[in-house]
């Protein structure tokens, strides 16, 4: 069976599992980000989150990602997995890893997956605060898109 | 007919993920608009089209059996 | 039992469990490095590694990065372990996991500890190839220390 | 006497882990230069002395007691 390194879950996430998935005998340096449910933001308390994705698309994004990544970095291999429903405090929403030869590039290939993920996957995340709730809109506070769509290549 | 899917607050505002709309041979600006003016879609401006899992410009034609997702702004991560 | 941050141990290093030391509630951003040992390195082929080290001032010196750490990115929390004696290919020799309320110091601080750790913890590596073996020196390539000793702050 | 801790490829050269040398209330940049001169150390230049797990400069003093290890360049990670 074909190892999937691009998917959207609904359980918990497997780290070491990815990890696995980037590991190569010519690569000395893998990174990971986790990205986790954070209790404070701006002052304002998180109670839980819920995160959606438009699934298939989610996908196709996080493999354009990594055509992007294999072009600026080519002896990189990265593996994401997103997480979507209900999360609460410090539970893991996202995970990249990016192995390398060496490590220069697998702390820049994973920064900008991370970057590329906040922009162009279609995925989305409702704050649950104590005193209501709201779908976040771009974090990266770009709004909207500039150029009148997401940048797929530069 | 053309289905959109919907996401986020505007699958909440609008009470359900998809619309089926009697449309179709129309560029996503054209879309847009109507969203806007015939069924009080707000906020258009800031929402992205894709069109069979792409990102799709103004310019480009929606047509029949094409799959149409509105994208708000993403926040993953 | 306080759980310590910095290790150099002789067994398989528990990636979960380190990036545990670091999860806080107040945490969005988990980075971690992950050192393996790399079977080809320029054209040469590695058949295993054996590191050493002069324990009680590795663990000082990782305390020491800590420090650093702290004053440059004051809300991150760093754990590091570090693997000795014999490793074979992908084997994992170092972990580092730095958690941060946003993601950019959990990059910034994950670099720049493993860059510090090559410059003055204590540890030396000895490669085994598949025509002899040696003790490599400063892999930096700034021999010997221009100052007289390695910068403890900067 | 004072112990020196060696490690690497010292350790090797020695054939053991630590020496006991007649020496002390010499500077770090003494106990090198007798290194090299009566105990045939090569490549005392890219060697850095730690006195009690701290790394020294060459005008320390090492004395009676301290904890001295010549730390060739290090290559962990």
């Amino acid at each position: 069976m074909k190892e999937e390194l691009f998917l959207i879950v609904e359980e918990p996430i497997d780290v070491p599992a990815l990890v696995k998935k980037v590991e190569r005998r010519e690569a000395g340096a893998i990174t990971t980000f986790i990205g986790t449910v954070r209790e404070w933001t701006k002052g304002k308390r998180t109670v839980y989150l819920e995160y959606q994705a438009y699934k298939p698309m989610a996908v196709k994004m996080m493999k354009v990602i990594d055509q992007e990544i294999k072009e600026k970095w080519p002896d990189t291999k990265i593996a994401i997995t997103h997480r979507i429903g209900q999360l609460d405090i410090t539970d893991i929403a996202v995970v990249i890893a990016v192995s390398s030869p060496h490590r220069k590039a697998a702390y820049e290939a994973n920064e900008y997956a991370i970057e590329r993920i906040k922009q162009i996957v279609p995925i989305w995340k409702k704050e649950h605060w104590e005193d209501g709730q709201t779908w976040l809109g771009d974090q990266l506070e770009t709004v909207p898109y500039p150029s009148g769509k997401p940048i797929i290549k530069e | 007919m053309i289905t959109i899917l919907l996401f986020a607050h505007l699958q909440e505002e609008a009470g359900k993920d998809y619309l089926e709309l009697p449309l179709e041979n129309i560029t996503v600006e054209e879309l847009k608009k109507t969203l806007k003016n015939d069924y009080s879609f707000t906020q258009m401006d800031q929402i992205m089209v894709a069109i069979n899992e792409e990102f799709a410009l103004s310019t480009d034609i929606i047509k029949q059996g094409d799959t149409v997702a509105l994208i708000p702004p993403v926040s993953g991560g």
